[in-house]
């Protein structure tokens, strides 16, 4: 007992970590309502409708079956291996998130200082680069020990796309981190403190370049390194059934899901952190009307929910959407709260450009056919990774000029 | 029993583990896995010892690529049950049993305070994580020279590898 | 000064034509190793004329000029630089040399035109003046030494010249080893020299002589034994008694081969390495009577041999051991002046008389066999008269250069610092014979009525570039001798006092013996005309015996039926040494060097190695045995042996 | 709280190295050997931060990031070498690839 007493911030971290894994366990569920409404739309289709108004109780719907199905495993396969990648995958996708910090480095919750991040590590960026990378393994693993050919060639072919695509993943990181001069994600965010202007995309003048290529090049490799399409050869359904999760059923496949979806908010964290000033709000802190602007987002969402919820909606549909308004609308006034202001701003942005890049993600998905997997692998190493080098030789002279003319 | 030690005999255990279990798996995917689980834990292990960067690298390049290209290789191979045969009367008589005195040996001789041995333990007391700049700085002044040498190592080593892989083309 | 600064200049010079013809003269027209071969010589002569002109004009102080070019051998105490001497002495044997070696060169061209490997005749001549020059100009007795086996080495290579010939290449082997017997005391005498005066340099040597007693024949010391052991060496090397027996089968070598190094020059070194030596030899009597001993007796017994040979040219062989042992004899009587300047002239008419002998030779296509000639006088008549002259010279007729050499070395064997009577009289004996053999050749040769088929041999007079150096060297035979003319002849004896410097210490160490000027002068008339009146006996027995009754010859012989075979056969000495040192040493290195020592030891060991080595590498071979993991256990083991190692150092460190 | 005492680190690193040699000669697939080869650099490397960390010096850890990018350089060519074997010779026990004998 008084081991805990002497370590208070073991509690304050298990804390954190049971909200986050909560909130991230959601968001991960209502993430693929969300894509196959966006999908739906694209398509010009209705998506999930009849599980709660708007389908809004979907996920839980598929949880549930997820759960009741048979879990088999095929004969022959290496059950060890077999039950160990999916927890691979999914832990290792979580654990990403606790480095992710969705708020300013110190703000004063019940009086005293907490930072809205699990682990602030010195750096940040090479230990989420690290955890990602052993990600890997969930695929490839799950490929090999389920004995099939199918997911051993999906395995093979998300093993090394994965392993091709980290390489310019990372250099492309590097630019960002020549320009931030830190590895710490809370530095990095600092470092662009300002208008929008001031974010690393954007960012020209004194010692920095504009990331832009790098942020393309950035969102290119994180797609492939999440496997999603245009790059989701591992599951080609087209030729490979559903690649290296074939041979998974019920829960395990489920958490191979949740592990895709985990990545992509990683990797979508990741963006905004590096390239669009992490919580950092768009305008100039000379505007103090902006801390208005959360609770008027969601004043608003609720607003037109409540419009929806009135007009559109019949029998218990009408009731869930309702209550769904009330916690919308409930929460914009508690964001009006003196006390509370301050907290969510940091949250706020940080999630609103985490949507945006999630939306981006399935926009990209509804758009783009897939690629074939020389195409791939020749996309990945003779165009991205040279481009990104190419952007990271800028950038470093760029940034050494100034020292340059000093010398010569 | 401060943290430290629990983290470190934790971390050595199933680094041993690890170990054993690499040497006792038949199937070359377990010994795969269990040398990754020994990197990890070593891994762990230079974060208590305040090297953050090296275990940051520890786990990207080894357990985060060659091994990964080692279990490519595995499934590439789709390498089975290696079968034990004992050919080398040398490597049963005399190989391992001399591999298992090595292991004492250093073991005991590196166990007892080395000369000038406990002195370091009362200055590794006092200092706190390695810098990661100060690191870099070490790298690309001090040792810019081997640094260049292994980037054209690293270069070399791919070509050789491309041109074993194509084969008679 | 350019040449006394840069005295290598003269060495070089041979040198330079011996490394041209010999690398690249092989597929040269024989002009141009003409050009090369005389080129080179001409010039060293050249540069030794002017070498003269300097030193001439050389301070007396300053001689003898000494020049050390760099540190050769350096071990310990024991010190050689290779430096160069010049000095009265070397001057006199640089101008004999180079100008004799020049003629010989000339006419070399024209004797071996028709030869195969002219190249390599040349460039073994230049190469043989190069180690001549060296042996004359050296400064300290290790460079002569070289230059003394450099000599040899040329000898014989030239001896052996014709090498598909067995005989020659015999000729060459038995030559070189013959003098090896020598050289061996030579070494001897050159380690003896170091030890006793801690220096190889002449001059040190000399400076310390000359502070050293006198040894008497009482009691020989160090001196007398290093005086003896460098005289075998001048034994081997000058073909003097018991190792004179390669010369003859010397004139197995070309002509001009002969002329040069086994008459003019080479055979000579012996006498210039003990003229050099004076200062010790004149402090040893033991080893000067030892030394006049050596050359009467050569001088004699050569010249009986001589009697009866029929080979042309190994009559000369046999003429040149004498007059070798002539010299010998007046360095033996301490009159080192006299058998130098027989050296100067003897390498004049006795050159001269090879090249003739060879012109004649060449004339009678090849034909060596006096006894099948005879009547030649009328066909070529240059090499008549100039042979003539050079007899004439030889057998010391004045005023041709050989009398007063001659003369002088009897004179001074009769009244010298060293007189010995008996000496004189052997000396008179030997003259008688030298005459007589000499004419009894001209005869043969010349006069009478052909003994050879006139259809099938043609005899035709050499070309220009032969007769050319005939009649020069019979100009030089003819007036040769007034450099030392005495002034009893009224000459001005320029000779010796040239040669004073050089063998001042002898002088004041036996001074010759007092008398009066008169009865000096009436002596020197009777021994000479002594001298002239022997070589007349000699001279009218020849004619009796060839021209006035030619059969005589065969009826003397037949009469003195044992002592001719014994003559004729050379008194069998070749057959004795075969059996007393030639089988017994070859049957010592078959039956025990070779199938004991070599096959047995030697091979045993070098086979026994290789088969040991094969066998441990078939056996280790296993190690290899592909297996990876067997290869991991011995890196294991290398491991274990390590560690172990270093935990027992620290151990040791520890404690 | 008190530090862990370096010479804890070195005998963990010398049981790591001795592991690796023994199953250097004790496994016979040649891709598990290679294992055995990066256990033993790993093992390597753990001494030298231990002693990096013992004196305060970051040369140790300078070499550590040496060790693993030639690890790294050496697995690439070592696998190709790897798969071109067992293409050639249908497996991947090493007592089967053994022509190189006297």
């Amino acid at each position: 007992m008084e081991f805990i007493a002497q370590h208070p911030i073991l509690v304050v971290s298990l804390v954190k970590i049971a909200v986050l894994l909560l909130l991230v366990l959601t968001v991960l569920a209502y993430l693929s309502w969300f894509e196959r409404k966006v999908i739906a739309h694209i398509q010009s289709r209705w998506g999930p409708y009849y599980v709660g108004a708007h389908g809004l109780l979907q996920p839980l719907a598929d949880g549930l079956k997820f759960l009741f199905k048979e879990d088999l495993t095929p004969p022959g396969a290496d059950r060890f291996v077999y039950v160990l990648a999916p927890l691979l995958a999914l832990s290792l996708a979580i654990t990403t998130l606790a480095l992710i910090p969705f708020g300013p480095a110190t703000i004063h919750i019940l009086g005293q200082p907490t930072q809205l991040v699990i682990a602030n590590v010195d750096i940040g960026l090479l230990f989420l680069f690290a955890i990602t990378s052993i990600g890997v393994y969930g695929v490839a693993l799950a490929g090999w020990s389920s004995n099939s050919k199918y997911p051993l060639l999906g395995g093979l072919r998300s093993s090394a796309q994965m392993i091709s695509y980290e390489v310019s993943l990372t250099v492309s990181v590097v630019g960002v981190l020549l320009v931030a001069g830190s590895l710490n994600f809370n530095e990095i965010i600092e470092g662009q403190r300002g208008a929008f202007w001031h974010w690393n995309v954007f960012r020209a003048g004194h010692g920095a370049f504009p990331q832009i290529i790098g942020f393309l090049c950035y969102a290119t490799a994180a797609i492939a390194e999440t496997n999603r399409v245009p790059f989701d050869l591992p599951e080609g359904e087209t030729e490979l059934v559903a690649g290296f999760h074939t041979e998974y059923s019920s829960f395990k496949f489920a958490m191979f899901f949740m592990a895709e979806y985990a990545n992509m908010v990683t990797v979508c964290c990741l963006a905004t952190i590096l390239f669009f000033g992490g919580w950092l709000s768009p305008f100039p802190e000379s505007w103090t009307w902006q801390q208005y602007l959360p609770a008027a987002a969601l004043l608003v969402c609720a607003a037109y929910l409540a419009y929806d919820t009135a007009v559109n909606m019949r029998g218990i549909a009408r009731i869930q959407l309702a209550v769904v308004t009330v916690l919308a609308a409930g929460i914009g006034v508690l964001c009006l709260i003196p006390a509370v202001m301050p907290v969510i701003q940091g949250p706020f942005w940080f999630l609103a450009k985490v949507a945006f890049f999630l939306f981006f993600y399935v926009w990209t998905r509804g758009t783009l056919p897939r690629f074939r997997y020389d195409q791939l692998m020749a996309f990945g190493w003779k165009l991205l990774l040279p481009v990104s080098l190419v952007n990271l030789l800028v950038t470093g002279l760029v940034i050494i000029w100034p020292q340059l003319g000093r010398h010569g | 029993m401060s943290v430290p030690f629990i983290l470190f005999f934790v971390f050595a255990g199933i680094a041993v583990a690890g170990a054993v279990l690499l040497i006792v798996a038949r199937e070359p995917i377990h010994s795969a896995l269990s040398l990754i689980l020994v990197m990890v834990s070593l891994a762990v292990l230079y974060l208590l010892l305040g090297a953050e960067f090296i275990a940051a690298v520890q786990i990207i390049v080894y357990a985060g690529a060659i091994m990964v290209l080692f279990v490519f290789v595995i499934m590439l191979l789709n390498a089975g049950v290696e079968e034990r045969t004992d050919w080398s009367k040398l490597a049963k008589y005399a190989g391992l049993p001399l591999a298992g005195f090595l292991l004492i040996e250093l073991a005991y001789w590196l166990a007892r305070p080395a000369a000038g041995m406990t002195a370091a333990l009362h200055a590794a007391r006092g200092m706190g994580a390695a810098p990661t700049r100060a690191l870099s700085e070490m790298l690309f002044r001090d040792y810019l020279f081997p640094f260049e040498a292994t980037s054209i190592l690293i270069l070399i080593a791919i070509l050789g590898a491309l041109v074993l892989a194509k084969g008679d083309e | 000064m350019l040449l006394l600064d840069h005295l290598w200049i003269v060495l070089a010079l041979p040198l330079a034509g011996a490394a041209i013809n010999g690398l690249l003269g092989k597929r040269w027209p024989q002009s141009a190793v003409n050009a090369v071969g005389v080129g080179s010589v001409s010039l060293a002569f050249l540069s030794v004329a002017e070498l003269v002109r300097e030193f001439s004009a050389l301070p007396v102080e300053q001689i003898p000029w000494v020049k050390s070019y760099f540190p050769w051998i350096t071990a310990g105490t024991f010190h050689v630089d290779f430096s160069l001497r010049v000095d009265q002495l070397s001057i006199v044997m640089l101008l004999t040399v180079s100008f004799v070696g020049l003629l010989i060169h000339i006419y070399s061209t024209g004797y071996m035109a028709h030869e195969g490997g002219y190249y390599r005749f040349f460039s073994y001549l230049n190469l043989f003046m190069f180690f001549m020059l060296t042996l004359v100009m050296a400064a300290n007795i290790v460079v002569m030494f070289v230059g003394w086996e450099g000599v040899g080495l040329c000898s014989y290579l030239l001896i052996g010249f014709w090498f598909l010939k067995k005989s020659a290449a015999d000729a060459g082997k038995k030559a070189f080893i013959v003098t090896r017997l020598g050289d061996f005391g030579f070494t001897v005498g050159i380690l003896l020299l170091f030890w006793t005066f801690g220096s190889v340099d002449f001059g040190v040597i000399f400076g310390k002589a000359a502070g050293m007693p006198a040894e008497s024949m009482a009691q020989a010391g160090i001196l007398t034994s290093i005086c003896l052991l460098l005289f075998t060496g001048a034994i081997g090397k000058s073909a003097q008694l018991p190792l004179y027996v390669w010369l003859p089968d010397a004139m197995e070598g070309p002509t001009p081969v002969s002329a040069l190094i086994h008459a003019a020059t080479m055979v000579t070194a012996g006498v210039y390495m003990v003229a050099r030596m004076n200062p010790l030899f004149s402090r040893a009597p033991i080893a000067m009577l030892a030394v006049a001993i050596v050359g009467a007796a050569t001088a004699l017994y050569s010249a009986t041999i001589g009697l009866t040979q029929r080979d042309i040219k190994k009559v000369l062989a046999y003429s040149t051991v004498s007059q070798l042992g002539y010299m010998f004899l007046a360095c033996g009587v301490g009159a080192y002046g006299a058998g130098i300047f027989h050296l100067m002239t003897h390498a004049f008419f006795k050159g001269l008389l090879f090249l003739a002998a060879g012109s004649v030779i060449h004339a009678m296509g090849g034909e060596q066999d006096m006894l099948k000639m005879g009547g030649l006088r009328k066909k070529i008549p240059v090499t008549f008269w100039t042979m003539l002259i050079a007899t004439l010279a030889i057998t010391g007729f004045p005023p041709f250069a050989g009398f007063f050499s001659k003369d002088e070395i009897l004179f001074s064997a009769y009244a010298g610092p060293y007189a010995n009577k008996i000496l004189w009289g052997v000396g008179l004996i030997a003259a008688v014979l030298t005459s007589f053999y000499m004419f009894r050749l001209v005869f043969l040769t010349f006069f009478g009525s052909p003994r050879f088929d006139e259809k099938t041999v043609h005899v035709h007079e050499s070309p220009k570039n032969m007769l050319a150096p005939l009649v020069i060297l019979a100009i030089l035979s003819t007036i040769g001798g007034w450099f030392a003319a005495p002034k009893f002849w009224g000459g001005q004896d320029f000779f010796h006092g040239y040669l004073q410097p050089v063998f001042a210490g002898v002088d004041k160490l036996a001074p010759a013996p007092e008398l009066a000027e008169e009865a000096l002068h009436s002596l020197e008339l009777q021994l000479s005309g002594a001298a002239v009146l022997v070589a007349l006996i000699g001279f009218f027995v020849a004619w009796w015996m060839y021209i006035r009754k030619p059969e005589a010859p065969a009826n003397l012989a037949r009469s003195l039926h044992g002592l001719y075979t014994l003559v004729v056969n050379k008194y069998y000495v070749d057959e004795i040494y075969a059996a007393v040192i030639v089988r017994p040493f070859l049957w010592l290195s078959t039956n025990v060097l070779w199938h004991v020592v070599d096959e047995g030891l030697i091979d045993g060991t070098v086979n026994g190695a290789g088969h040991l080595a094969r066998r441990a590498g078939g056996e280790l071979r296993e190690i290899q045995s592909g297996n990876a993991r067997s290869y991991a256990s011995w890196v294991v083991i290398g491991a274990v042996g390590v560690t172990v190692m270093l935990v027992v150092i620290w151990i040791r460190m520890v404690r | 709280m008190s530090a862990v005492p370096i010479s804890y680190y070195l005998v963990l690193s010398a049981i790591l190295f001795g592991l690796g040699v023994i199953a250097f000669v004790f496994k016979r697939n040649i891709i598990t050997i290679f294992m055995a080869i990066e256990l033993m650099l790993n093992a390597v490397n753990l001494a030298f931060v231990a002693f990096a960390r013992a004196h305060n010096q970051l040369d140790g850890l300078v070499f550590v990031f040496f060790v693993i990018v030639v690890a790294a350089a050496e697995a690439a060519v070592g696998l190709a070498i790897v798969i071109t074997i067992a293409q050639n010779r249908q497996s991947l026990n090493i007592e089967r690839v053994n022509l190189l004998k006297f």
